[in-house]
């Protein structure tokens, strides 16, 4: 049933927990839209058809974890018009990144009694560290109506209506209540991109920053504040490291603070 | 036929959460392997638990799985109140079980009409199901819809619900918000009654086998949350006690770790082993219309799990509006508590099945130990041990069908192997 | 004439405005903080609670008596009334090669809002001048302002952010009110009310109040008087825009920008801050479009995007936009500054920064 | 037929694309037709307005059309962004939605009884050209006029055959310059300003319209400051974010100026100021 | 022409007007005048800079040869420009090609003799460096903005 005329759209998988790709599936108002206004070419988790390339939308969901997807990843691109990564483990590495600031081998044999037969880098590393990216839709997970307008966008050939703000301005326009300043809550919302719809502190409490960093992000300045708050040092360093983790002003800000924490120590030691 | 000597393998399963492979090696008749191997990467969860606070544990576990999120959560929230030896109870205990309605509705809704279904009816995908079935697709869209509006409601999100913490909510709804539901609840048991006689229309391969069933079970209610740990051939422990009956092994061909009943072998969790495990605890309605599609007090056949799930659809359509209806605002969104050092147990009944978590904590709170059993890894063997019967069974097929019936009796047990691999903790001392 | 309602009789304002076809927006509590929203009735108010406030810090308290309006301002300003967070401005539809764009319907609704303090009833004398003054009245703004009735309470009393004393804006109202009223609690919990347009000496009217006693004013009076001795942060104006202008090179916004969160909250809460965002979206299919505007802030790198990069792109250069625009080219733009000295920006920085205090930063570096 | 309904200043009018001139590999001239009758859209040299492009966005884009000259309305657009973009795409017959027009306008009548220097650079001929009309329907009024016109390579010369028609016409002294001479080029190489140098002028009863990159209008401005032309006739039309057109939304602020309300054209002393703010 | 017939029109170029009248003999010397076709090569690249040109009339383009897209010009000079300075410091070897535009006269200095009467009368050849350099400087601000490449960039979004 292939309409020629549709643009082809494929989903990938890369190290994840499947949940972006479920947003697709969780567009049920839009679900059926998408399938009248795109060519569902490759979408395992969706359908047993899978046609081969060239497609004009990716999506790309997951990190590059091991040499054989480090492989796949550049043959996706080859066939892929525009690429799209979706979700924080695509454009930051996840939250298995956090093997990042460790050691991976002592990991392995931690979960496996039989390391040898398990194949992994020593990285979780984002899509567009291996190839280039065209969009990076950022969330843990993604927000499905910025996934909606995604590719909306591209239909319509225009840019995608994703604001890099913080999450604040979410907040703010939903005039919900600064957790922070009214509750004392400590809060990533700042230096956190909006995406979510301010989730968290409707719901009282502080972001923990599923969309990663926002446009120039002022990281040691929020840490600054959450240690007025009685926040420890041990608990910034964790907030920074967590689902985007390695992203660069995130990582950047936790090692800054593990220096301060262990002057001496080498970063990669736990 | 008979001296049939092939290997079906199919590189990419479809229609499964996750990356898996099927692995078919038939030899002068004999069925010589049968595999599901799973190659999704590992990512390690246990190990990075180690070393943060265990309240993080809601937030990072649910990350294992994005189709069961609520799951890891509820899993996560018992092993760390009984570290602290704290028990939500009333509002908060229910408020979690209507997330956890919600959750199963979603996951079960998905694989109902999206995932499984199209193998009966002969379609690649739900969608293009919906160009002959437009009704039936769009029954199962809103059912599904229901089922996150749900879990959006209580959880923030459907996905990753972040309004989960040790010791209950951050921020609870006020009756007046609760009792919007109710609308959306009854028209969805009204759907999810279609869905059942919809279901068990289907036509099933004849396919039984005799199963240990392993479930929990709760002496007041169908198990979601809580309960001992029980089997039909006899088993009955306190969760904690889980790792001294189940053992996991790491084999070569999987980034997954594969459990057994240790002095059993192999056993199967999920739908079929709740509901023969607990059929006298679901709601007179679903109890009667199982009778009336004809599905008795037990069901062997893994193909008609997909009538279990409606039934469970159903039933947690229906515990939904009962706690809709009987919900009084708690005194406050979460019990307060002192971090202390301690070992903790939760498991809960994730649509697939159970999810077992055990947590070690120092005086702080911080992790020094963590192990997750997700179900998948559970029903790794059964599913292998299935298709070894299957393929058996259905030799005289053509390649292409016994193919599909193959990925059918994988697509039985709703595989959620993107959680297969976030695993299992051997104990290498 | 002043009148004096009992405090016990506010409702009867409120039904005498529903009863005019208003809805009633006002105070309440929600979330910790105290909020506008939309009124059913006096029971919504407040009513016991008051509102701590410094830099980067809120916190409701009880009061020790049963004031409805003692508490001085929250997160929220009016401006989500007259320019909302969001707005749909209209619809597009392209099909068999026509276009046809349907615009919202302005809004019809009188609303009523109930506790305007004086330097609110400034910032929206301000937007207006932005807004309906300028080559282009923006008609949903200007259909709100003309379907507005409002009632402004006096300020008894002032946060530690407030400084509307620099500013001359308050804290008592001297226009731009239907009504204005003083609360007093002591020795009886009444209000003072003074009617400031024909609508609302109209309302006064139908109420058949009694006159205020010359005792009842002194009150209200010293109320305000209060409100005005309790005022702690200053924001000197003489010179200020030259000052301002000159610093545009002081390494100071160095300073501010290593605190800046440049997360934009200032700019949301500022009751004057009017910069928005167009937004256009389309579906699916590709056959509806809508435009959108909803609040943007300078403080966003999109902000000032042409083609090839952001003419802003630190948080130094934003945040000296931000104040300068405020406090300096506002005055060249539209006769007054864009400061009202609400304390809003001060209290919801979650960085706890200070415009007062880094305005007397670049005084001191300057007199030095 | 009934009186045409004004829209609100935020709501486009549809206008079909009549005709579509490529100019250069990514510059297009637009002749657009209000699909309403009698919606035509009476401008001022120098005025822009808001295109829409359904679906896609929109952009400012300055009209550089004849203001005199009834009827269609015409843009020249470069290709440069996502909207410009899918813009070029489009063909005669595709609807487009129109806002504005906008803005303030050159200053014609100041120039009236004076020599006027006309330097434009790059894409800002376009913007120019409606005041290039107007001088050249009422050339009687105006002493010597100049259009200095800086350009990147040969191809990229915007009008080529109306600028040789109106140096022809020898009612304005044209004189183009490149940055890079290709293609048997054989005028003058290099920047804008070494035109000024060599053109006669009374500085004192002299008005200069610039219009092209912020840097250009610069350099442009010292040069003609050198010729002792005063800065308050020196004019420059300035371009910023632009997103309302109206004044609402606050994104073209140079300094205390809005560019759409208060500009674009603005004279020398007005602007300079803020010109050579470095926002770092 | 003689180098006396020479010394008017050094007189009168602004390149030359300031300098005393001595000067002017000295430079006279080391000049003729000559003309040059549409087409002429003034000079070429890589080849001795023996010459210093300064135009009196019509035009010269300084060109490069660029192998995909052949003769480009960089910039072009007129009357009063001066052309070559690769004469003044070693290697003395040109640059790029310049070239007759249109028919341009210009006057021609040797450059051997030139540098060898600086060396005897330091006053003229710092004065006529310093006249060079700012010749240079204008050249090098041209260049400058021109590598900005002004005219692609648009604002437009």
């Amino acid at each position: 049933m292939s309409d020629t005329h549709k643009p082809k759209l494929a989903v990938w998988k890369f190290a994840s927990c499947d949940g972006c790709q479920l947003s697709l599936l969780d567009c049920e108002d839009e679900l059926l839209a998408v399938a009248g206004a795109v060519d569902i070419a490759y979408f395992p988790e969706a359908t047993r058809r899978m046609d081969g390339g060239p497609y004009d939308l990716s999506l790309v969901e997951g990190s590059i974890t091991t040499p054989h997807d480090a492989e796949r990843i550049q043959a996706i691109r080859k066939v892929s018009k525009t690429l799209v990564t979706i979700g924080a483990c695509a454009t930051s590495g996840g939250i298995q990144a956090l093997r990042n600031f460790r050691d991976v081998k002592a990991f392995t044999s931690l979960v496996y009694a039989h390391p040898a037969y398990i194949d992994t880098l020593a990285q979780s590393t984002p899509i567009a560290e291996h190839v280039k990216v065209d969009f990076e839709l950022r969330g843990c997970p993604i927000n499905k109506a910025q996934l909606v307008e995604v590719i909306s966008a591209f239909l319509n050939q225009r840019k995608p209506l994703v604001p890099h703000h913080s999450v604040c301005v979410e907040c703010k326009l939903k005039e919900q209540v600064c957790v922070m300043v009214a509750h004392q809550t400590p809060c990533l919302g700042p230096v956190t991109q909006a995406g979510c719809g301010a989730l968290c502190p409707g719901f009282a409490r502080g972001c923990y920053g599923c969309f990663g960093p926002k446009e120039s992000p002022n990281t040691s300045s929020i840490a600054q504040q959450w240690r007025e708050m009685g926040a420890s040092e041990q608990q910034i360093l964790q907030a920074f490291r967590g689902i985007n983790g390695y992203s660069e002003a995130f990582r950047v800000e936790s090692e800054r603070i593990e220096k301060r924490l262990h002057p001496s120590d080498d970063p990669k030691t736990p | 036929m008979d001296k049939r000597t092939e290997v079906i393998q199919v590189d990419v399963l479809a229609r499964v959460e996750g990356e898996g492979a099927l692995y078919l090696k038939m030899d002068g008749g004999e069925v010589k392997e049968a595999q599901l191997r799973i190659f999704e990467p590992p990512r390690f969860f246990e190990a990075f638990l180690r070393g943060r606070d265990f309240r993080e544990t809601p937030d990072i576990t649910a990350r294992i799985c994005g189709i069961c999120p609520v799951a890891y959560q509820m899993g996560a929230c018992h092993a760390a109140e009984q570290i602290v030896g704290i028990h939500p109870e009333g509002p908060l205990r229910e408020l979690r079980r209507l997330l956890y309605c919600g959750e199963w509705i979603e996951s079960h809704v998905l694989h109902i009409y999206m995932l499984h279904a199209p193998d009966f009816l002969g379609y690649e995908s739900a969608i293009a199901m919906a160009e002959h079935h437009a009704e039936v697709v769009e029954r199962g869209l809103r059912l599904k819809k229901i089922g996150n509006e749900l879990m959006s409601f209580i959880g923030g999100r459907e996905v990753h619900p972040i309004n989960i913490k040790v010791g209950g909510f951050y921020k609870v709804p006020t009756v007046k918000e609760i009792r919007t539901l109710r609308e959306r609840l009854l028209w969805g048991r009204d759907a999810a009654i279609e869905t059942v006689r919809w279901t068990a229309a289907l036509d099933f391969p004849d396919f039984n086998r005799d199963y240990e069933f392993v479930s929990l079970r709760h002496p007041d209610e169908y198990p979601l949350n809580e309960g001992r740990l029980v089997s039909n051939r006899g088993l009955d422990i306190d969760i904690s006690d889980f790792g001294d009956h189940f053992e996991e092994e790491h084999v070569e061909r999987s980034n997954a770790l594969q459990a057994i009943h240790k002095g059993h072998g192999p056993y199967m969790v999920g739908p079929l082993a709740r509901y023969h495990n607990n059929f006298d605890l679901l709601t007179p309605t679903c109890q009667e219309l199982a009778r009336e599609v004809g599905l008795g007090e037990s069901c062997t056949n893994p193909f008609q799990s997909i009538v279990v799930r409606s039934i469970e659809v159903l039933y947690a359509y229906e515990e939904a509006l009962r706690i809709v209806d009987a919900y009084t605002e708690p005194d406050a969104p979460s019990l307060d508590f002192t971090p202390r050092a301690g070992t903790g147990h939760g498991c809960t009944e994730a649509p697939r099945g159970i999810c077992y978590h055990r947590y070690t904590t120092d005086d702080n709170g911080i992790l020094l130990d963590a192990q997750i059993v997700p179900p998948t890894s559970q029903n790794q063997k059964s599913v292998e041990e299935d298709l070894l019967h299957l393929a058996r069974q259905s030799m005289h097929l053509p390649t292409e069908d016994l193919t599909w019936r193959c990925e059918q009796a994988i697509r039985n047990y709703d595989p959620c192997i993107s959680c297969a691999t976030h695993f299992l903790k051997i104990f290498v001392e | 004439m002043p009148y004096r309602l009992d405090a016990s009789s506010l409702q009867t304002l409120f039904e005498n405005l529903k009863a005019r076809g208003y809805d009633l927006l006002g105070p309440q509590r929600k979330d910790q903080a105290i909020v506008y929203d939309t009124l059913e009735s006096v029971e919504d108010l407040p009513q016991g609670w008051t509102d701590e406030q410094e830099a980067g810090h809120y916190k409701l308290k009880r009061r020790d008596d049963d004031a409805y309006f003692g508490y001085v301002v929250g997160p929220r300003s009016w401006k989500r009334v007259f320019l909302p967070p969001r707005k749909r401005l209209w619809t597009a539809t392209q099909k068999d090669g026509q276009l046809s764009l349907e615009e919202e319907p302005l809004p019809s609704q009188p609303i009523a809002l109930i506790g305007v303090r004086s330097c609110e009833i400034h910032a929206i004398a301000i937007q207006d001048r932005v807004l309906l003054e300028g080559p282009h009245p923006d008609p949903y703004y200007a259909a709100m302002r003309a379907q507005s009735f409002i009632v402004a309470v006096n300020c008894t009393q002032s946060a530690a952010t407030c400084f509307c004393t620099s500013m001359d804006t308050g804290p008592g109202a001297t226009f731009g009110f239907d009504l204005a009223m003083t609360e007093i609690m002591e020795p009886e919990h009444i209000f003072v009310l003074e009617a400031g347009s024909p609508k609302g000496r109209e309302l006064l009217a139908d109420m058949d109040l009694e006159n205020a006693t010359d005792l009842q004013q002194a009150h209200a009076k010293a109320g305000i008087e209060q409100a005005r001795q309790q005022i702690k942060r200053e924001l000197p104006q003489d010179g200020l825009k030259d000052l301002l202008y000159q610093s545009f090179e002081h390494t100071h916004w160095d300073d501010i920008a290593s605190r800046c969160l440049s997360c934009a909250n200032c700019t949301m809460v500022c009751p004057t801050c009017f910069c928005t965002e167009m937004e256009d979206v389309t579906d699916l299919t590709g056959d509806h479009a809508e435009r959108w505007q909803r609040w943007d802030s300078c403080f966003h790198e999109s902000f000032t995007h042409v083609h090839g990069g952001s003419v802003r792109q630190s948080t130094r250069s934003r945040y000296r936009q931000w104040l300068t625009h405020k406090l300096a080219s506002w005055l060249d733009q539209f006769g007054t500054t864009g400061c009202v000295g609400c304390g809003r920006c001060i209290t919801w920085c979650p960085a706890g920064i200070d415009l007062t205090a880094e305005v007397k930063a670049f005084r001191d570096s300057e007199r030095k | 037929m009934g009186p045409i309904e004004q829209p609100r200043p935020m709501t486009p009018r549809p206008f079909r694309i009549e005709t579509v001139k490529q100019e250069t590999s990514n510059v297009f001239t637009w002749t657009l037709r209000a699909q309403k009758e009698g919606d035509t859209l009476a401008f001022q040299p120098g005025q822009f307005t808001m295109l829409y492009l359904f679906g896609v966005g929109e952009v400012p884009i300055s009209i550089s059309g004849d203001a005199e000259a009834s009827g269609d309305l015409i843009h020249t657009i470069r290709a440069a962004g996502t909207v410009t973009q899918a813009m070029q795409q489009k063909q005669a017959g595709d609807l487009v939605g129109v806002r504005g027009p906008f803005g303030n306008a050159w200053p014609i009548e100041e120039a009236e009884g004076c020599d006027v220097v006309l330097a434009v650079g790059g894409l800002g001929l376009a913007p120019m050209r409606p005041t290039l009309y107007h001088i050249l329907r009422h050339r009687e009024r105006y002493k010597r006029v100049y259009l200095l016109y800086g350009a990147r390579t040969p191809s990229d010369i915007l009008y080529p055959e109306e600028l040789r028609a109106w140096s022809d016409s020898g009612k304005i002294d044209v004189r183009i310059t490149v940055d890079v001479g290709m293609d048997g080029w054989t005028g003058e190489v290099g920047l804008v300003t070494d035109l000024i140098r060599d053109i006669q002028l009374d500085p004192y009863h002299c008005v200069s319209m610039i219009c092209g990159p912020e840097i250009m209008m610069h350099f442009t401005a010292r040069a003609l400051f050198h010729r002792r032309i005063a800065p308050q006739h020196i004019h420059v039309s300035m371009e910023r974010s632009m997103r309302c057109a109206t004044g609402w939304c606050g994104h073209c602020q140079l300094g205390p100026k809005f560019i759409c309300k208060d500009g674009p054209v603005f004279d020398y002393p007005t602007i300079q100021a803020w010109l050579h703010k470095r926002e770092r | 022409m003689k180098p006396q017939e020479l010394k008017p029109f050094l007189a009168e170029h602004p390149f030359f007007a300031e300098l005393p009248a001595e000067d002017h003999a000295i430079l006279a010397a080391c000049a003729a005048y000559s003309v040059f076709e549409a087409g002429d090569l003034l000079f070429r690249e890589g080849e001795e800079a023996t010459s210093f040109f300064v135009l009196r009339e019509g035009s010269v383009g300084i060109d490069i040869h660029y192998p995909t897209r052949g003769l480009i010009t960089l910039m072009t000079l007129g009357k009063g420009d001066i052309v070559g300075w690769s004469w003044l410091l070693p290697p003395y070897r040109s640059q790029f090609d310049a070239r007759a535009i249109r028919p341009t006269k210009a006057l021609i200095f040797d450059a051997v003799k030139l540098r060898a009467s600086f060396e005897q009368h330091p006053e003229l050849g710092y004065a006529v460096t310093r006249k060079l350099l700012a010749q240079v400087t204008q050249r090098l601000f041209t260049a400058r903005i021109q590598l900005l490449d002004l005219y692609g960039i648009s604002t437009t979004p």
